[in-house]
């Protein structure tokens, strides 16, 4: 057996490895960093498969951004783990059975009845001159470029939809709000009231100048 | 390669809602609280322009655009109109809703429209990626528009299970597009469907795929044993989001399965028209039934929107052009419905209290006699009564599959639309045999919102009357 | 001469009309002027009628005025026969009922005292009672001058209509209005064969009209039918209609309703439950003697039924304290002496008698009315007698009723009678040896019961309380008059028609004949051949069984109830005890009251209730139609569990439903 | 006269009419019920235009009026009126004006509402006779739920909501799959004419099913016996109007549909499956004569005395094929039919009163039980005339219409078979025994309660709705002859279509009736 | 050399891995997320490598679009996991059943 098919199995099984903790794994955080582990391995065998660029992306926006986020959240959501004791044998028979029932099917439909290497013989590898990423970005930019299109807003929403969800003002916290301040004046601040003199016998209708000037007596 | 323009012009009415989408956006930070209506205006507005442009650009030949991305035909044609019209009246009538719990903000109508555009992609797709990523753009807007209200408990419950659920359905689906994928060695529809005819019979891998495939839509449309979400969605979400979701995208999910089984895997019919027909079956049988057991109104439609959905397969299962046609009809009248029986439901709503449960709807007959005739028209015309279009759809699906001899299908389906009937009564028999609940106070209602809600109504009376011309418009996209 | 049958026919129904719509507008005095108008009209050209009949060798009429309706080539129409039998009972019928009328005026004069105060009903009762009698005439008239079966039965059910009417007349009596739904009722038990009759008829002769029916006839004579296991058709035929016969005049078992019916006022007692709408029946069974002569079967059912009616009714008639039901259960008996002639096929005498016995009765009822209305509408015999002085003409005309009715030599019943028995005593058929014996010994109970009332009414010491004794005298004129002229034809009628009727064959002579007699079933040719006039009659009459067991009767009655009674008061009760359980029996009337009511009434109720309780309302609502849904909705409360709430729940069936289809549809 | 749109004026102008007063709300109610009455009065009289124009000598439809209405599954706007259906509507415009004033002062919620779902309930009904187009038929027929279901909802009684789903869902159940028949013999004919489906060849398995799905949708309607029980609930809940619509009008539907569909559709079937309908007729007869007999509620007597009347109807409708069966018969089908056509109408008339009488007791005491009455003649004289009219009527006396439809049907049934007769004969003393028994125990005796002792006789009303109907009664009583000759015509046809084998050429050796070419000797 | 089949049996069994992940997991929603993630990987291998052995560039466009997608949606699904947060001081799925029948 080649170079290539020993690293293909190596990274293979960690990553079902990896997934496989991934989904027992009680404790979040270990889950992510499993998952990290299962999408590194992973982009390693789409470089197997001459797909580079996006084994690079995988490695960069994935386990960069989108696990960061997952932690992000996992910590941020203070769960604690202890609640998350699990009991999960109670459907274990069930869930067992219908797992088992389906990777038997996929397994003998994708089998090697179907792809195996005599109807679809390993191709030609490329020759180093092409350029995968310059190849799919062409096709981008040119073939999918309504699909591109659609992706971008595809993307605004996620921006706008997390926005809405998450930003929120707490009115209990206080906090400074410069464009009022900046507009404020000085009426807002101080009020200057005329006191009428010391002297008694005033007519009422001085009277109610003076309280129209907000003296009280 | 040069690009040709022409690309464009078909788009227009998708560039007209994204136009408009972006403007809410912008225009909406300079807004001062009292004139958010402008928001309302603009997306109303530009859902006009978009339905002027579809007539415009519509008709005309099968052509396809964007290197075989996009494909224009009567379909695309008949379904941008339908669903543009619908969301027009879904906006009107969630205004009053949204402004009582000054809620009229930007986000909603930009979410909605981009929901839309969504469903607009989806209708004109050719290949398996764009139906995919239109497929999404409408689905991540539904999420958000679920859990837009913020601080209710339930709708963010609802928002987690679609999301999960809609995630899972869409990896399914995608799943069995790379299937598809793998046996043809191509994702644009056309393609697929000529390497199918050149391998000839169906093979193994692809009728896996197809598995998927029928998944997926099955979980769009809800039919049974993918409607889970459903009841819960309906039930969890802000009424606004569930008129919205629970209106137009049925026709996007008609245009998803129209596309991928007819235009892509025509020649595997037989494959899925087995897959189809025990969906059908399972989702009339428990829709019907489940829906008598319920007290909240907008769960109990939500399970009826079940039953329809087998009834809009049915129509799919018959593989005839006239099956399609009399699904699409169905549909498409479905989706009326559902945005007149909500529309009531928001109605019904005030500051601080939805109409949820059908008692909420006592003696509407006597509190406003005109929209208690016109939810009595949606009801019968759900419950597939003459002379309403209710009534017409379920005469043309039924026609269909006897058509290709599958008598007993129609006779369960009348046996479960008898059953159906009864929970439909009984809405009214609350909005007419009962008198109102004291201090229920008087419905507030904008001239608007009585005007669409006629137009609604009666839409649904005359179609019933009159059916010709939706109907012919139908028949005309499947020649 | 169609419009002069018209005229006949629609003055009482005009008559009717006017007085039951507008009685209120045109009052007493209008209502029954215009209804006695109507009824004389149509007596008296019915009397000319019958005299052109008699005298001037009138034709035969038989036309239909309209046609009713054409189904299915069936020609349904209403029309006219009018030839010597029909004129006969045209004449008795509207001459008997213009009496009656006269009488009403007297006799319902101070109707108000019959109703409760307040009574809106008691207001115009008078002028509804002159309404309602116009129109039994009218009716009855529609019966008798029919030409086709569908019109006999409008004419049948309609008398019973207004029968009915009458009878409960009082409305606010309980025993009244019982009395006239068991008379409907009992009525629609014959109705039920008679239209069965119909039917048949309409099946094998595709005719209502009669001489059509006639003429087929003796064509079907052999016919065989397989119901009841192979019957002749004839005989079916003929048993269905006597059905509807016995209902209508009231022959065992079906007699039931006559002796209840004696709750309507006197007058119509006279009118229908004596002289003309009982005898329906009877002249029924003579219209249709080409049929019966037909079928012996028939003939002897008739004659045994009848026989039994008129012996065993009779004696109820000995136990009966109330006067007008001893007149009643007479009446029944006679009708059973009609029946038998009829089953003797001496059609001829069964119509003799119904003639005297229309005027004798109808004068017997009428007195009896006369003392009622003198003893202020107390009719227990038992507290009358020695009225004789008081109301001298009652008192004697009684007497000739009476007389007439026990067949006194001259009398015109003994002619009538004598005939029946002369005819059954001929008769070789099935039964007809029973018939003669009862026949005979009946003559004896007849005497027996009918003088038994005479004495204890007019005869005897007063035995009425004081009060009344003081108020008792004789009835107005409008009372009497009709009395007298119902009398006159009592004594006379039988000497002056019993030549033309039995002898010289005035109904089966010519090229009509209203009545058809076999030859073999001929029993008057005896009468016939040794017919010497009315005196040699009487002579040999008064040599014969029949009537020593009527004088016998009398002595007895005589001994009894006016010389024993002058000593006894008592006597009467005595004799009751003495006779033990026969009396008890003939009290309870052989207990066909008490079956009915338990077995068909009480029983119908019960099937009743239980078909609906547990047919209705368990089965097919409760289990079937609430049940199914009660299970569509347990399914429904059950089938919402499967949406529990649980996000993988979800998740698990979306998978579930994965590997399904995937298991189902890919084949591995 | 037959280019002139009578069919679709007398179906739409009620509708319109009802609309019209639908719009002009509760704020003056008087105008709108005058408006109604107006409506229904003109209505009337342009359905008497189809009598005087009818032409009573010929089977073929009269008044055609045929346009596409749904070009893709030929669907037309196809009506016409025969001998049949043309007494039916008359009947139907006759009916719907009494009913409007009926309910001129009870009705005091929503008046206006009232009146127009009448109207337009008219508008529908007279569609379902004279539509001649399947789905045309179907869309009326559904359409007609819709108004009774609110009219016994919103204006009856305490247990309407029970009695009017009962109601909807039972003949909701019945039609649907007469739908499905129609569908399925629309891909055999191509088209759905009724006319199409009357030249149908069938075969028997296919006739059978079909016959089946019209059995179950027009014997609810009727009501025939086991499916019965919705209509004593419906009508004991309804208000006067609705149970005078109900028992004159729409269980004719049902009696219709059968001459309309099942005999001539499926003849074959209809006669191998005669001794279920005739037996089930005669159950209906007797079993539910005796159960009318132990009522305590007026409205419930008379609507299983309906229940009674209607088994005559159909037992008159498949006499026929026992008797087209039986050679030496010579003749009865059609007095079989034409007298089942004369107890529809003559039902619906008296039918139709009586519930008006008990409508005018109960608009003053409010009660339905009989034990809560009892001499009312003493307090109200004309209107017990008036019962005791119509109760002997219902009773089928001679000179009434009663009368003349039950005589005509046991005549014809004696024909096929003596002992059916006999059963048949039994409604003389069983229809006789309740109706009496109930007029016995409500209008005779002495006043009852002092409820009963201030109640205010007939008022102008009142009056003038009873007489005219009773003048009905007696007149179709009297001379039935002009209804007979209308229908006959057309009957006679329908016995030819009916008694001729449809099956196809491989099944036409176990065909019970006769061959298409024999048909002479009946139709006579 | 290594086949087609192979790198599809191991989408598959990753696929499936997923799945039973969504099974067995009772209690925290992020988890089921992350199955989420797992699943769209498993797709992706998928894609790519048919497109390798197509030697189509299709598959690796998809790809991309996926990835972009995904991402998408995990923000919004983390978002809306703090909205449920908020509201209910829990991701705990078993708590989460407000909404059933």
């Amino acid at each position: 057996m080649g170079f290539e098919k020993f690293l293909f199995y190596v990274f293979a099984l960690i990553t079902l490895w990896a997934s496989g903790m991934v989904v027992t794994r009680r404790n979040p955080v270990h889950a992510v960093l499993f998952l990290v582990l299962a999408f590194v391995t992973s982009a390693a065998l789409w470089i197997l498969l001459e797909a580079e660029f996006l084994g690079i992306v995988l490695v960069l926006v994935y386990v960069g951004a989108v696990m960061v986020l997952f932690l992000f959240v996992v910590m941020m959501l203070d769960v604690d783990i202890a609640t998350l004791r699990a009991n999960f044998t109670h459907y274990l028979p069930l869930g067992t059975f219908v797992t088992v029932v389906m990777a038997t099917e996929i397994f003998l439909v994708v089998g090697s009845a179907n792809f195996g290497l005599v109807i679809f013989p390993p191709p030609e590898p490329i020759s180093m001159a092409v350029d995968n990423t310059r190849e799919l970005g062409f096709l981008l930019y040119t073939i999918y470029i309504y699909p591109v299109e659609i992706a971008s807003v595809i993307l605004l929403v996620a921006i706008i939809a997390a926005i809405r969800l998450t930003l929120r003002q707490r009115p209990e916290n206080k906090y400074i709000n410069p464009s009022v301040q900046v507009r404020v004046e000085r009426s807002n601040r101080v009020r200057i009231v005329k006191m009428a003199s010391e002297n008694f016998g005033i007519t009422t209708s001085e009277k109610d100048t003076l309280l129209d000037n907000g003296v009280t007596k | 390669m040069q690009f040709d323009a022409a690309n464009l012009t078909t788009i227009l009415p998708e560039i007209a809602i994204l136009v408009t989408a972006c403007l809410v956006l912008v225009v909406d930070l300079y807004l001062k609280e009292q004139n958010k209506d402008f928001n309302h205006k603009l997306s109303l507005i530009g859902l006009i322009v978009a339905i002027a442009l579809t007539g415009v650009v519509g008709g005309g030949e099968r052509v396809l655009f964007f290197d075989g991305n996009l494909v224009h035909d009567g379909i695309s044609d008949l379904l941008k109109g339908s669903i543009l019209v619908v969301s027009f009246f879904v906006f009107i009538y969630v205004r009053p809703w949204l402004k009582d719990r000054n809620m009229l903000i930007g986000e909603f109508y930009v979410l909605g429209l981009f929901a839309v555009l969504g469903m607009l992609i989806m209708v004109s797709a050719n290949s398996f990626l764009t139906i995919y990523l239109g497929l999404e753009l409408q689905a991540l807007c539904l999420y958000a528009l679920v859990a837009f209200d913020r601080d209710s408990k339930k709708g963010a419950e609802a928002a987690m299970k679609y999301f999960v659920l809609g995630a899972l359905g869409s990896g399914m689906l995608l799943y069995g597009i790379s299937m598809i994928y793998g046996a043809t060695g191509s994702i644009e529809f056309g393609q697929v469907a000529q390497a199918i005819a050149e391998k000839g019979i169906s093979n193994q891998v692809l009728v896996f795929g197809i598995v998927f495939l029928v998944i997926g839509i099955g979980f769009k449309f809800g039919a049974v044993p993918f409607h889970m979400w459903v009841p819960d969605i309906y039930e969890g979400a802000p009424t606004p989001a569930v008129l919205i979701l629970g209106s137009a995208p049925k026709i996007a999910a008609f245009a998803l399965a129209i596309r991928m089984l007819v235009d892509g895997l025509q020649d595997l019919y037989s494959d899925w028209h087995g897959m189809l027909l025990i969906l059908a079956v399972l989702s009339m049988g428990l829709g019907n039934l489940v829906a008598i057991a319920q007290s909240n109104i907008k769960r109990m439609l939500a399970y009826s929107t079940i039953s329809h959905v087998g009834f809009i397969f049915l129509g799919l299962l018959a593989g005839s052009s006239q099956g399609y046609a009399s699904a699409m009809f169905y549909t498409i009248v479905y989706a009326v419905m559902a945005a007149g029986a909500f529309g009531i439901l928001l109605l019904l709503s005030r500051k601080g209290f939805d109409a949820e449960n059908l008692e909420d709807l006592k003696g509407l007959n006597d509190r406003d006699s005109w929209y208690a005739a016109m939810m009595a028209i949606v009801m019968f015309s759900m419950a597939g009564v003459p002379p309403t279009v209710g009534f017409m759809a379920k005469l043309l699906v039924l026609e269909a599959v006897i058509r290709i001899d599958l008598v007993w299908v129609a006779l369960v389906a009348v046996a479960f639309s008898i059953i159906g009937a009864f929970y439909y009564l009984r809405v009214i028999k609350f909005i007419y045999f009962d008198r109102p609940m004291l201090n229920c106070p008087e419905l507030i209602t904008t001239s608007s919102v009585r005007v669409a809600m006629t137009v609604n109504g009666l839409a649904l009376l005359i179609l019933g009357l009159f059916p010709t011309a939706l109907l012919s418009l139908c028949q005309a996209a499947f020649v | 001469m169609e419009n002069l049958y018209l005229t006949i026919v629609l003055a009482p129904l005009i008559g009717a009309i006017v007085a039951g719509l507008f009685g209120s507008k045109i009052g007493r005095r209008g209502a029954h002027s215009i209804t006695i108008t109507g009824v004389a009209i149509s007596a008296g050209l019915s009397l000319w009628v019958l005299s052109l009949f008699i005298w001037h060798e009138q034709p035969v009429f038989n036309d239909a005025i309209y046609t009713w309706m054409v189904s299915d080539g069936i020609q349904f129409e209403v029309g006219f026969l009018i030839d010597k039998l029909t004129v006969l009972m045209m004449a008795t019928v509207s001459f008997v009922s213009l009496m009656v009328h006269i009488y009403t005026i007297g006799y319902m004069a101070d109707d108000e005292h019959n109703w409760p105060h307040g009574a809106l009903t008691g207001k115009n009762s008078y002028q509804r009672f002159f309404s309602y009698i116009s129109l039994f005439t009218f009716s009855m008239l529609m019966l008798v001058m029919s030409n086709n079966f569908m019109q006999l039965f409008f004419g049948w059910e309609a008398v019973g209509l207004v029968s009915y009417l009458l009878i409960g007349f009082w409305s606010t009596r309980e025993s009244a209005i019982f009395a006239n739904m068991k008379a409907f009722l009992v009525n629609r038990v014959g109705d039920f064969g008679f239209i069965l009759g119909i039917a048949a008829i309409a099946m094998y002769f595709n005719s209502m009209d009669y001489a059509e029916i006639f003429a087929q006839a003796p064509a079907f004579a052999g016919t065989q039918i397989e119901v009841f296991g192979g019957i002749s058709l004839m005989t079916l035929i003929c048993v269905l209609l006597f059905i509807g016969a016995m209902g209508k005049s009231a022959q065992v078992p079906l007699h039931v309703w006559l002796p209840d019916s004696m709750e309507g006022p006197t007058p119509i007692s006279a009118l229908i439950h004596a002289a003309t709408m009982v005898t329906a029946g009877v002249f029924m069974v003579a219209r249709m003697s080409p049929l019966y002569e037909l079928s012996e079967t028939a003939l002897s059912f008739i004659l045994i039924i009848g026989s039994t009616t008129a012996f065993f009714m009779g004696l109820v008639g000995l136990v009966q304290n109330d006067i007008k039901r001893v007149v009643a259960y007479s009446t029944l008996s006679q009708l059973g002496y009609m029946v038998t002639a009829l089953g003797a096929s001496a059609y001829a005498a069964g119509i003799f008698h119904l003639m005297t016995h229309a005027f004798f009765k109808a004068l017997l009822f009428l007195a009896a009315g006369s003392v009622i209305i003198a003893l202020h509408h107390k009719q227990d015999i038992s507290q009358m007698g020695g009225l004789r002085k008081y109301m001298p003409i009652t008192w004697l005309t009684a007497l000739f009723g009476s007389l007439a009715l026990i067949g006194f030599p001259g009398f015109s019943g003994f002619f009538s009678k004598d005939a029946i028995i002369e005819a059954v005593n001929a008769s070789q058929i099935f039964g007809s040896g029973y018939a003669s014996v009862l026949l005979t010994v009946g003559v004896f109970i007849t005497a027996l019961y009918s003088f038994r009332m005479y004495f204890l009414v007019f005869h005897g010491k007063e035995r009425m309380d004081e009060h009344t004794k003081h108020h008792v005298h004789e009835t107005p004129w409008v009372v009497t008059l009709p009395l007298v002229f119902l009398a006159i034809p009592s004594i006379f009628i039988g000497w002056y028609a019993i030549e033309p009727l039995l002898v010289n064959d005035w109904f089966t002579s010519g090229n009509w004949m209203p009545i058809v007699v076999f030859h073999e079933h001929d029993t008057l040719h005896h009468l016939r051949e040794h017919w010497h006039g009315q005196a040699a009659f009487i002579q040999h009459g008064v040599t014969a069984l029949p009537f020593l067991f009527a004088m016998s009767g009398l002595v007895v009655a005589a001994i009894i109830w006016w010389g024993m009674f002058a000593w006894n008061p008592r006597i009467d009760e005595k004799l009751q005890t003495l006779g033990g359980p026969i009396t008890r029996i003939l009290q309870d009337k052989y207990g066909f009251d008490d079956f009915n009511q338990r077995i068909f009434a009480g029983g119908g109720r019960d099937l009743g209730r239980k078909l609906w309780v547990i047919g209705d309302q368990n089965v097919i609502d409760g289990a079937i139609v609430n049940g199914s849904a009660q299970r569509v909705i347990q399914m429904a409360q059950w089938a919402r569990h499967l949406q529990t709430g649980y996000l993988y729940h979800y998740a698990i069936v979306m998978i579930v439903g994965l590997v399904g289809l995937l298991t189902l549809f890919v084949s591995f | 006269m037959n280019d002139f749109p009578l069919l679709t004026l007398t179906i739409w102008l009620p509708i319109i009419g009802g609309i019209v007063v639908l719009a002009s709300g509760d704020k003056s109610p008087n105008l709108s019920k005058w408006v109604a009455l107006s409506f229904a009065l003109l209505t009337f009289l342009v359905s008497l235009g189809l009598w005087i124009g009818f032409d009573s000598s010929t089977a073929q439809m009269q008044f055609v009026e045929r346009s596409i209405w749904i070009p893709t599954f030929n669907v037309e706007y196809y009506l016409g009126v025969d001998g049949i259906s043309m007494p039916l509507i008359i009947l139907t415009t006759f009916i719907t004006i009494f009913v409007i004033i009926a309910g001129w002062e009870v009705i005091t919620y929503k008046p206006t509402q009232y009146m127009s779902a009448f109207l337009i309930m008219n508008g529908i009904m007279v569609g379902v006779f004279s539509a001649l187009d399947a789905i045309l038929f179907y869309v009326f027929w559904e359409a007609m739920l819709i108004p009774m279901f609110i009219i016994i909802g919103v204006w009856g009684g305490p247990n309407r909501v029970y009695a009017t789903i009962k109601f909807f869902l039972y003949t909701f159940f019945g039609s649907v799959f007469m739908l499905i028949a129609l569908i399925y013999m629309y891909f055999q004919a191509d088209s759905f004419s009724i006319l199409d489906f009357h030249s149908l060849q069938l075969s028997m398995t296919a006739q059978v099913l079909i016959f089946i799905a019209f059995l179950l949708a027009f014997a609810v309607k009727v009501p025939m016996f086991p499916v019965h029980t919705w209509l004593p609930d419906a009508h004991v809940e309804a208000p006067t109007g609705g149970s005078v619509i109900l028992a004159a009008i729409m269980l004719k539907i049902g009696g219709y549909g059968f001459l309309r569909f099942s005999m001539p559709i499926t003849p074959d079937a209809s006669a191998s499956l005669a001794w279920l309908i005739i037996s089930l007729s005669l159950i209906a007869i007797v079993y539910i004569g005796f159960v009318a007999l132990v009522q305590q509620d007026m409205k419930k007597l008379i609507a299983y005395s309906s229940i009674a009347h209607m088994g005559f109807v159909t037992l008159g409708f498949f006499i026929v094929f026992s008797i087209v069966q039986n050679p030496e018969i010579s003749s009865g089908s059609i007095m079989g039919i034409e007298g089942g056509m004369v107890q529809m109408i003559s039902h619906g008339f008296i039918s139709g009163a009586l519930f008006l009488c008990v409508g005018v007791l109960y608009d003053r005491v409010h009660s339905r039980e009989i034990a809560d009455y009892g001499g009312v003649i003493n307090t109200m004289p004309w209107f017990g005339a008036f019962m005791v009219f119509f109760a002997m009527a219902n009773a089928g006396l001679p000179g009434t219409s009663g009368f003349v439809g039950e005589f005509m049907v046991i005549l014809a049934t004696f024909r096929a078979d003596f002992w059916w007769a006999l059963i048949a004969a039994t409604t003389l003393i069983l229809a006789a025994a309740f109706t009496l028994w109930m007029v016995k125990r409500v209008i005779f005796g002495e006043v009852k309660n002092e409820k009963v002792s201030v109640l205010k006789d007939l008022d102008s009303r009142e009056t003038l709705n009873l007489s005219i109907l009773a003048i009905v009664v007696l007149a179709l009583g009297v001379w039935p002859a002009p209804l007979i000759n209308v229908m006959h015509e057309t009957v006679s046809n329908l016995v030819t279509q009916s008694s001729t084998c449809k099956l196809p050429a491989n099944e036409i050796s176990n065909c019970v009736l006769m061959q298409p070419k024999s048909i002479a000797a009946i139709s006579q | 050399m290594i086949a087609l089949s192979d790198y599809l049996v191991f989408a598959g069994f990753l696929f499936s891995i997923a799945v039973a992940g969504i099974f067995i997991n009772r209690k925290n929603v992020i988890l089921l997320l992350m199955c989420i993630e797992l699943m769209l990987l498993a797709v992706n291998v998928n894609f790519i490598a048919f497109s390798h052995f197509l030697s189509d560039m299709t598959g690796q466009v998809f790809v991309f679009f996926i990835l972009t997608v995904a991402a998408a949606e995990a923000a919004i699904g983390l978002a809306i996991l703090v909205v449920l947060f908020r509201n209910r001081q829990t991701i705990n799925v078993e708590d989460i059943n407000s909404l059933k029948g």
